[in-house]
């Protein structure tokens, strides 16, 4: 399925936010790519920087937010510093976003007609019937009834939401498209329901999605390769087999055993410790708070990612 | 769809006329407060023209009896209250034997053209200029020019006319100084009066719009602060739409709702004209009529203002009320209206 | 018999209609009945999807909001027609967290302000000293130390530190029951874990019953005693939360579950679910079972009057023709 | 290289953390207020470098220019104006009794919006309902007509009464304002939280709801305190206001009335206008800096690109 | 001893300024007479006369002269109907106008009024005594026209003898009757009359708005005819079939056109005078006056220079109401008096624009007479303030100087001064005034109100007032001195009967009966100035009111288009554009040599 064309590549990521009391740094050194018809999660805890580099691939980074360094290519081409006109030019028709909240994301007064044409418009010149047979295309491909294109989001449920969202980010078959925690607001039945979309349009269209979550259940259905990030850090990358099977560093473990099953009881998996402040980062490995295999080693200079199996990397010192 | 639930039809209407009865019932109340005398002001304009008046308190006797200022107030409320329903109050106190309605209707058109215009000017200019401010990808050029704009809100109003005046209309010969249009043209609809009228509207309509707008800027700025920060918002950007589209579409479209009640509201103060406007740049218009029954005492002249005032205020807000639903489709499924 | 702590009769919320709402009525929730006991401390699940009425449960309990018809009891007490005296002690023993651990900060304050308010009111201490201490344990009991955080404002807290804080704050009450709505879905993994262990710690050491309001079936299975599952405000499936979960009952409760994701790349969904069109389950029907529209087993005795709780098994009803 | 320059910077900033680290030390709030601040101590310590009783009438000769104006005298180093007032003396005097109403007014304004904001938004109900439709019907009723009617009863009002006639016409737009924002907050977590810690209403408003409105209110204020400022001088030319003690709406009343603009006496009518545009200035960058405050994501907004 | 001044009656008329002698430039007569007297309407601005009106014509369709809300003062009055004479102060004489003589028999209860021939109605029908009689007939007949009372209390009868001759039997003698009613007063507002040939048509002359432009309403019988009304102007046209032109009586006014205009505030105003856009202003500032001068030489006021205004009728004055503690006391008010620095008062208030005032009446040369009745020591003592004589009086009255006010029984001494508040000039007064009672140590204060005031002097609801209520007299102090007689109204009620201006509520009976007395007593008897001399002392030793200030009205003129203006050196009518004496005016001017 995935071809080995690296459609997406972020490399050396760093990105941070000017707060009046300090430097956020809410990316460090990221390097991730994405291949065409992959989907690669990103996971990690909240506040972590998932959105941070999402928003960063897009150009939309929000003040005082600012790309410090690294570079992005989308299909070979740099993005970072393009300027806004160029900018505009490859969103939505090379990158797409379903946005973190649905539910939120569509502009409660103006019609779903409107906020999905306009997508297309921007960029394509299609117009009158054609436009509307286009919508009504999408509509039907995300499994919703063509008479949303005349309502308003409120009298659209969630999960319908969510998908009007999916809907417009395939309408310009991007080449990528970045799903952050795209069904995290819903409940387990709808998230399945729009999940399965996502599937179906990723294999339909082939298109390469970058799917964020902190939900490891739902990764593993989804994605084919997993980037782990810790406090601004990619810790782990890997297929997604790979990862479930040989969690290599302590943290994606720790994700990995604190999944609760409906199977069987067991205890929970408890860690103590905390995330630093991102403002001041230590030095060393980014987990050493709270890793439970900590050593002086971590406490010196950030680990390099090192292979541990075909495409899977980590970043830690026992290895 | 939300669209009109009879329910809150019903209410608003209520509203409606609840509004409108105390507003008229505060017209009655608060001149007759005062405790001053509406004959004072005939007996006035009769001594500038007569000098001497005679025997001062027999006059005034003999008009208190024939208005029935000297009734009862219950019975005095009344019969406002059969005035208001008719539309009709009478002979105006001062300027007998004027009808109060023939004291407004004159200068009525004047000022409605002139301050609607301002009013949506200002309100456009406003929301425009505060959108932007509160706009993220405003040019930083004007984020720092467009405060400015925002201190005329701070110069008193007269000061900024006659200001506008002496620079624009005497210094530059420009404009029009004063009035409503000039000596030389006939009123009616011929091409010169028009244009006399509008050259003689320029300068009352930039004074209001730059010493009111700001009003407006400052409350939309943080509307749009927070419209900033919608998801939609972002989102829209994502789709490469064009800065123009955002602006406008997402974020000047859902930051100006509650704006727009305010200005409802205020569309009745039009018809009270402005004092100032009409006094600095003698402009014919109610502000003045106003004033100058209120100075006077004129109580029916007040309350044919007074009323009209409170019911296109009330009017204003009930058509927007009802027509709500139609800006903001969520309407009749939020619990509170307009707000 | 003893007395529930709380006792919530046949308790429905219809928002909106009335003379001046501008609103259709709904029916958020639609006769609930749940008992609370203080003997044994329990964790009580309610479960369901968005919008089932689970929030407004919690806000019935809370006292935050009116039941539209039935009652909420605290120890036999209405919870609407309280003194203040009354209201005092109920409120110091009927506690809440919240989902959003950060909306419940004032971002305008430091993080003492919380528990100074919880310490003034409640006149919990005599002294600074005294109060210092009581916040110290409490923080204590969650894994955390005041030196580190009082000091400090919410947004310069990590999210599971909000949250055991809250927690904290709950605990430092001594109640009785605390009303947990969400409290773990808006943290990530490893901190989830984290909350959900002090819940229990709090049930099993200091006999603290919770109301658990969640969507997650998972964790529910993990820490619940006895579980509700709503489905449109009406409650479909109740009873031992682990005989629940592992054999549910209701269509509608088996969706459920099987939905959950299954975390193991190698067992991918294989089927596909399809649910029917909004219009379909917008149709509510205000008598018989909700969730007809969208059962797949539904017959046609179910539009016709809501289905009775049927035991199915001991500490297990359901509320589904298919077992009547 | 740049990212090594900033994390210096990072570690720089957290070393002051601590004391530092309060949202109130907001740029734009600082300088606003230090404006306020410098003009209330122009105002306050005037008095102890300047004779004020030259800005009574008749205390000095009229019509003299600023000193450094041919025929100016540094015994009047802002001149004089017609009725024998020296300028200075009365900028002294006038500045602090302007924003003294200004304040008063609109915060009494703003105390009577928060009361009944609050009890509409809070009670909701039938308590909304009447409160909502005076503050609707008050809105439409011309402010003139009560102003005159008042003008008839109040005699020779201090700046205390004048502030308080002012507020009369400044709480229906607070009101409006926060009843909507209570019926928000109501449901936020933390009057959740201070419900739960037994709070009592007043002191959730006050100390829970009050300071989340902070932005609103500020802006309103703002509007509020220009607005009574020339309400005020509005007020004086009806008569209403105190005569005696000048106040920058009769300095500029009298300058009206004495064709100063004709008579190209700019030293008499261009300060206090100035003044009026600095002290709005001052209250608007306070506003912005109150946003930055309330509204984290603003913070620092302006750096970025 | 001083000559009385002359009435109307006993002296030689002046004569009215005859066509024939009038110098005017030969092409004015030669221009043909216009068909349509509306082609004025568009007269080039050097044909065009444009008077500044400081205020907005709100009822702009009203001009029925009887009516309290007419438009009157706005043209018609001043140019647009003649009256029967007109009184020039400068000299105190009457100028004959429609009347040729006016006389009545010695006990003053009959009055013989003499019209002149010739006069008609701008619509051509004659003018005759069937008009007088029929105007104030009409008056009698109904109480809501303006001098009703007047009339009612006055005149017995009103009777036609020949079409130019007019018989007013009167209830009781009343030596003024022509002054007052005939010429009006100050001489500012006469009697009006109204063409009976239409009138006698209309219903309800209450409510007749006599206004139709297209119909020639409002008919007058003045040079210029009602063209064009808005609230912010009216314009006039010249009749050129005025009678008085053609019986040959009067010069035909050289404006073809008129136009009364508010043009807005005075900073306008101001600025429209600079431009050249007024030929002649009234009401300005002394401030506004000195930016006309110094930016517009052409521009002149009554006097090149300072005071620059001319002296007004109305003087101002101080008044106390002397039912309210302590002002009841007559040494109190003296005191008030001595406090008061009229020469700064000048100064300040006035910008040097008026002259210091010990009178109640105007200075004109025609009152010196009765000026000269005060004794020197009593006027010189109104020229400069006495603070140790005021001190004197209030330790007397057991006031004890405390740190910053007097004070007696630890109460501060504080007075209340009311002043109107579109008046600027007689705030500035009161400003001025409250400064110099507060360094003696008066907590006075100040409060500026709207029509109030004006109820609160009829009501007596002050404790003094900075006005001009002693107004009336110009050529004798009957008017004045009358405005302090009659009983003091209790506080709350208005003044009943004649005089109503006693809004002093102060009472003398001894003065009141001097005043009668004075009141029946004929102008060229001798013992007149004895009575005024009596009644002057008792006023100045009481004083109910104190005069603050002598009157002025800033009217300059513009010469421009326009020249032979009234100014001091050629004062041959009072400069009021305001009033009907501007007729008198409009025969003088000429256009100016370009
Ligand atoms: N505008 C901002 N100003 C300052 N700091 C910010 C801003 N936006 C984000 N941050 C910080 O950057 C870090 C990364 O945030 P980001 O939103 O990328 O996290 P996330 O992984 O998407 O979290 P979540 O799972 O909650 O969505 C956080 O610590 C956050 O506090
Ligand atoms: N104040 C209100 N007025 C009107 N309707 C309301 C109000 N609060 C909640 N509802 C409606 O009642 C229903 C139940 O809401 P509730 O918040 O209890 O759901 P929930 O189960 O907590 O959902 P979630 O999982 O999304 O939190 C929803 O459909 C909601 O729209
Ligand atoms: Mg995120
Ligand atoms: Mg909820």
């Amino acid at each position: 399925m995935a071809s080995d064309q690296k459609v997406l590549e972020v490399n050396d990521l760093n990105v941070h936010y000017f707060t009046p009391r300090g430097a956020v740094i809410a990316a460090n050194a990221v390097n991730l790519y994405v291949k065409e018809g992959e989907i690669v999660g990103l996971v990690g805890e909240s506040g972590c920087g998932k959105t941070t580099v999402a928003m960063s691939i897009l150009q939309m980074v929000s003040a005082p937010g600012r790309i410090v360094g690294g570079e992005i290519k989308i299909e070979g081409q740099n993005i970072v510093n393009l300027p806004e006109k160029e900018l505009r030019k490859i969103r939505w028709r090379k990158l797409a976003l379903i946005p973190q909240g649905a539910m939120n994301s569509l502009n409660p007064v103006i019609k779903i007609r409107e906020q999905m044409e306009d997508g297309i418009t921007a960029h394509e010149k299609v117009r009158g019937v054609a436009l509307r047979d286009k919508v009504f295309k999408l509509l039907n491909d995300v499994g919703l009834p063509e008479r949303v294109y005349n309502m308003f989001p409120h009298e659209l449920s969630g999960g319908m939401k969510q998908r009007v969202c999916i809907a417009m980010a395939v309408a310009l078959n991007p080449v990528i498209i970045i799903a952050d925690e795209p069904t995290s607001a819903l409940d387990v039945v709808v998230q399945r329901v729009v999940a399965q979309t996502l599937l179906d349009v990723k294999t339909r269209l082939g298109v390469s999605m970058i799917m964020i979550g902190h939900d490891m259940g739902l990764q593993a259905q989804m994605v084919d390769r997993v980037a782990v990030m810790y406090a601004g850090n990619l810790v782990e990358v890997g297929p997604v087999g790979s990862i479930f099977e040989h969690p290599y560093h302590p943290y994606t473990r720790l994700l990995i055993d604190a999944i609760p099953s409906t199977k069987q009881k067991k205890s929970l998996k408890v860690t103590e410790g905390l995330t630093h402040d991102l403002r001041n980062p230590p030095r060393g490995c980014c987990f050493q708070f709270r890793c439970p295999f900590v050593r002086d080693a971590c406490r010196e200079k950030p680990p390099a990612f090192k292979q541990m199996a075909p495409d899977h990397f980590v970043a830690c010192v026992q290895y | 769809m939300g669209g009109l639930t009879r329910s809150y039809f019903i209410q608003r209407v209520l509203m409606f006329f609840l509004t409108i009865w105390i507003g008229v019932t505060l017209t009655f109340v608060i001149p007759r407060l005062s405790g001053s005398d509406p004959t004072t002001a005939m007996l006035l304009t009769m001594m500038n023209q007569r000098g001497y008046v005679e025997n001062a308190d027999k006059i005034i006797e003999s008009y208190k009896t024939s208005f029935g200022l000297n009734d009862p107030l219950p019975i005095q409320y009344i019969r406002y209250l059969g005035h208001v329903v008719r539309f009709d109050y009478g002979f105006s106190f001062a300027r007998f034997p004027t009808a109060a309605w023939d004291m407004v209707t004159p200068a009525l058109p004047w000022t409605l053209i002139l301050l609607s215009v301002a009013a949506v000017l200002s309100f456009l200019i406003g929301v425009t200029v505060g959108s932007l401010m509160g706009w993220r990808k405003t040019p930083r050029w004007l984020q720092s020019i467009l405060p400015i704009s925002l201190t005329f809100t701070s110069i008193p109003y007269f000061m900024f006319g006659i200001l506008l005046i002496s620079i624009i209309a005497f210094k530059l010969h420009w404009l029009p100084a004063t009035g409503g249009y000039s000596r030389s043209v006939d009123p009616g609809w011929n091409l010169p009066f028009i244009k006399d009228v509008l050259l003689h509207a320029v300068l009352p309509l930039i004074s209001i719009v730059l010493t009111s707008m700001g009003g407006w800027a400052l409350g939309m700025r943080g509307l749009m602060i927070g419209v900033n920060n919608e998801d939609y918002f972002l989102l829209a950007q994502a789709k490469g739409l064009s800065p123009a589209r955002v602006f406008f579409r997402y974020g000047i479209r859902n930051a100006i709702l509650p704006a727009l009640t305010a200005f409802a509201l205020g569309i009745g103060s039009l018809i009270g004209g402005s004092i100032l406007v009409e006094f600095i740049f003698a402009y014919p218009g109610t502000g003045y009529t106003l004033y100058r029954a209120i100075q006077e005492q004129d109580y029916t002249v007040i309350q044919t203002i007074t009323n009209l005032i409170i019911i296109i205020t009330a009017a204003g807000v009930l058509i927007l009320d009802l027509l709500y639903p139609l800006i903001d489709p969520r309407i009749t499924y939020k619990r509170n209206v307009a707000s | 018999m003893e007395q529930p702590i709380i006792s919530v009769q046949d308790a429905t919320k219809i928002y909106g209609g009335g003379f001046l709402s501008t609103s259709k009525p709904f029916v958020a929730l639609d006769r609930f009945s749940l008992d609370i006991y203080e003997s044994q401390a329990k964790i009580v699940t309610i479960a369901g999807e968005s919008g089932s009425g689970k929030t407004t449960l919690a806000n019935l309990v809370l006292g935050f909001i009116l039941p539209s018809s039935g009652k909420i009891m605290y120890k036999g007490q209405d919870v609407s027609t309280m003194t203040r005296e009354q209201r005092r002690i109920y409120r110091k023993e009927v506690q809440a967290i919240f989902q959003d651990p950060y909306e419940v900060y004032n971002p305008f304050y430091r993080v003492s302000h919380i528990f100074n308010m919880v310490v003034r009111h409640f006149n919990l201490a005599q002294n600074k000293n005294e109060a210092q201490q009581l916040i110290e344990d409490a923080l204590n009991v969650v894994g955390l130390r005041g030196s580190e955080i009082l000091e400090k404002y919410p947004h310069q807290l990590s999210g599971g530190q909000r949250q055991r804080i809250m927690v904290a704050r709950a605990y430092m009450l001594r109640p009785r029951l605390i009303v947990a709505d969400e409290p773990v879905s808006a943290v990530d993994a490893s901190l989830r874990a984290m909350i959900l262990d002090i819940m229990l710690k709090l049930r099993d050491r200091h006999h603290i019953s919770f109301l658990y309001i969640t969507h997650d079936l998972s964790t529910a299975y993990q820490i619940s005693d006895k579980m509700y599952v709503l489905f449109q405000g009406t409650t479909v499936e109740r009873g031992n939360a682990g005989k629940i979960i592992e054999n549910p009952r209701h269509p509608y409760v088996q969706e459920l579950i099987d939905s959950i994701p299954v975390p193991d790349p190698k067992m991918k969904w294989n089927t596909n679910i399809t649910l029917p069109p909004e219009e379909v389950m917008r149709m509510k029907s205000s008598v018989g079972c909700r969730f007809y529209p969208r059962c797949a087993k539904h017959m046609d005795i179910c539009t016709r009057a809501f289905p009775e709780y049927t035991q199915v098994e001991e500490d297990h009803e359901v509320a589904c023709y298919l077992y009547q | 290289m740049a990212v090594l320059a900033t994390n210096s910077n990072t570690q720089a900033a957290a070393r002051r953390v601590n004391i530092w680290d309060t949202p109130w030390l907001n740029a734009k709030f600082v300088t606003g207020s230090s404006i306020i601040v410098l003009v209330l101590l122009f105002g306050l310590l005037g008095p102890l470098f300047w004779n004020t009783d030259l800005a009574f009438t008749a205390s000095s000769p009229v019509n003299l220019p600023p000193m450094w104006d041919k025929g100016g005298s540094p015994e009047h180093p802002l001149g004089t104006e017609s009725n024998g007032r020296d300028m200075l003396a009365q900028l002294v005097v006038g500045i602090p009794a302007s924003l003294k109403v200004g304040l008063l007014a609109a915060s009494i304004g703003m105390g009577i919006g928060i009361l009944l904001g609050s009890l509409a938004g809070y009670l909701g109900g039938w308590t909304d309902h009447i409160i909502r439709t005076i503050t609707d019907s008050v809105i439409t009723i011309p402010s003139l007509m009560v102003l005159i009617s008042i003008a008839a009863y109040v005699r020779m009002p201090d700046t205390t009464a004048m502030a308080l006639i002012l507020a009369l016409f400044a709480w229906p737009g607070p009101t409006r304002l926060i009843r909507s924002q209570v019926l928000t907050l109501r449901e936020r977590g933390f009057v959740r939280m201070a419900l739960l810690s037994n709070v009592p209403a007043l002191e959730i408003m006050l100390f829970e709801m009050v300071p989340n409105m902070l932005p609103w209110l500020a802006a309103s204020l703002t509007g509020g305190i220009s607005g009574a400022i020339l309400g005020a001088t509005g007020l004086e030319a009806l008569g209403l206001g105190p005569t005696r003690v000048p106040s920058l709406g009769t300095i500029i009343n009298y300058a009206l009335n004495s064709s100063a603009l004709v008579r190209g006496m700019v030293w008499w009518w261009l300060p206090p206008i100035i003044t009026l545009v600095i002290i709005f200035t001052a209250f608007f960058l306070m506003t912005v800096g109150l946003d930055e405050i309330a509204n984290p994501r603003l913070r620092g907004y302006g750096n970025g690109k | 001893a001083p000559q009385p001044a002359a009435p109307p009656a006993a002296t030689q008329p002046t004569e009215a300024p005859k066509a024939a002698e009038a110098t005017q430039p030969a092409e004015a007569t030669a221009e043909p007479a216009a068909a349509n007297p509306m082609d004025y309407l568009n007269a080039p601005r050097e044909d065009t006369l444009i008077i500044d009106q400081p205020y907005k014509l709100e009822t702009f369709d009203n001009w029925n002269p009887y009516t309290p809300g007419n438009a009157f003062g706005w043209g018609m009055s001043e140019i647009g109907m003649d009256d029967l004479m007109y009184l020039n102060y400068g000299d105190g004489k009457y100028i004959m106008w429609m009347a040729e003589a006016v006389e009545s028999n010695d006990d003053a209860t009959v009055w013989t009024l003499h019209l002149r021939k010739g006069i008609t109605w701008n619509d051509g029908v004659p003018f005759t005594a069937d008009d007088i009689v029929f105007t104030i007939n009409m008056q009698i007949k109904n109480d809501k026209l303006s001098n009703h009372f007047y009339w009612a209390e006055w005149l017995d009868k009103v009777e036609k003898v020949d079409d130019y001759t007019v018989k007013y039997t009167l209830k009781k003698p009343n030596v003024r009757f022509s002054a007052e009613r005939i010429s009006g007063g100050v001489g500012v507002f006469p009697d009006i009359f109204v063409p009976k040939h239409i009138w006698e048509t209309v219903e309800d002359p209450t409510t007749f708005k006599n206004y139709d432009p297209a119909k020639g309403l409002p008919l007058g019988t003045g040079a210029y005819i009602l063209a064009k009304v808005t609230t912010n102007e009216t314009i006039l046209v010249r009749n050129d079939n005025w009678w008085g032109a053609k019986t040959g009586f009067a010069k035909l006014p050289e404006p073809k056109k008129v136009v009364f205009s508010y043009v807005g505030t005075e900073e306008v105003r101001t600025q429209t005078a600079i431009d050249n856009g007024f030929d002649s202003m009234q009401d300005i500032t002394v401030g506004a006056l000195q930016a006309i001068l110094t930016q517009n030489p052409k521009w002149e006021a009554w006097f090149k220079d300072k005071p620059y205004a001319v002296p007004d009728p109305c003087a101002r004055i101080i008044s106390f109401n002397s039912l309210k503690q302590p002002w009841d006391d007559k040494d109190m008010r003296k005191m008030m008096s001595l406090v008061m620095d009229r020469q700064q008062i000048v100064d300040i208030a006035y910008e040097g624009s008026t002259t210091l005032a010990a009178y109640f009446w105007p200075a004109y040369s025609s009152m010196k007479p009765y000026s000269d009745l005060v004794d020197k020591e009593t006027y010189e003592s109104f020229l400069q303030p006495n603070l140790a004589a005021a001190e004197e009086i209030l330790k007397a009255k057991g006031y004890v100087k405390g740190a910053k006010y007097w004070a007696k029984d630890g109460k501060d001494l504080a007075i209340e001064i009311q002043v109107p508040e579109d008046f600027i000039e007689l705030i500035r007064v009161g400003d001025v005034y409250v400064e110099q009672l507060q360094k003696f140590g008066i907590n006075a204060s100040e409060s500026k109100l709207g029509s109030v005031f004006y109820d609160n002097s009829a009501n007596g609801n002050y404790e003094a007032q900075s006005n001009w209520f002693a107004c009336g007299s110009v050529n004798e102090p009957w008017t004045t001195l009358n405005t302090f007689a009659g009983e003091a109204a209790p506080i709350g009620q208005r003044p009943k009967g004649p005089p109503i201006d006693n809004a002093f509520r102060w009472s003398n009976k001894q003065y009141t009966d001097l005043v009668a007395q004075i009141g029946v007593t004929k102008l060229d008897d001798p013992k007149l100035m004895e009575l005024t001399k009596q009644a002057l002392a008792i006023l100045y030793d009481e004083l109910p009111a104190i005069p603050s200030a002598q009157s002025r009205k800033i009217v300059p003129f513009n010469y421009t288009y326009w020249t032979g203006w009234p100014t001091s050196e050629n004062y041959y009518i009072f400069p009021c554009n305001w009033c009907h004496l501007f007729t008198v005016a409009m025969t003088k001017i000429t256009k100016a040599q370009k």
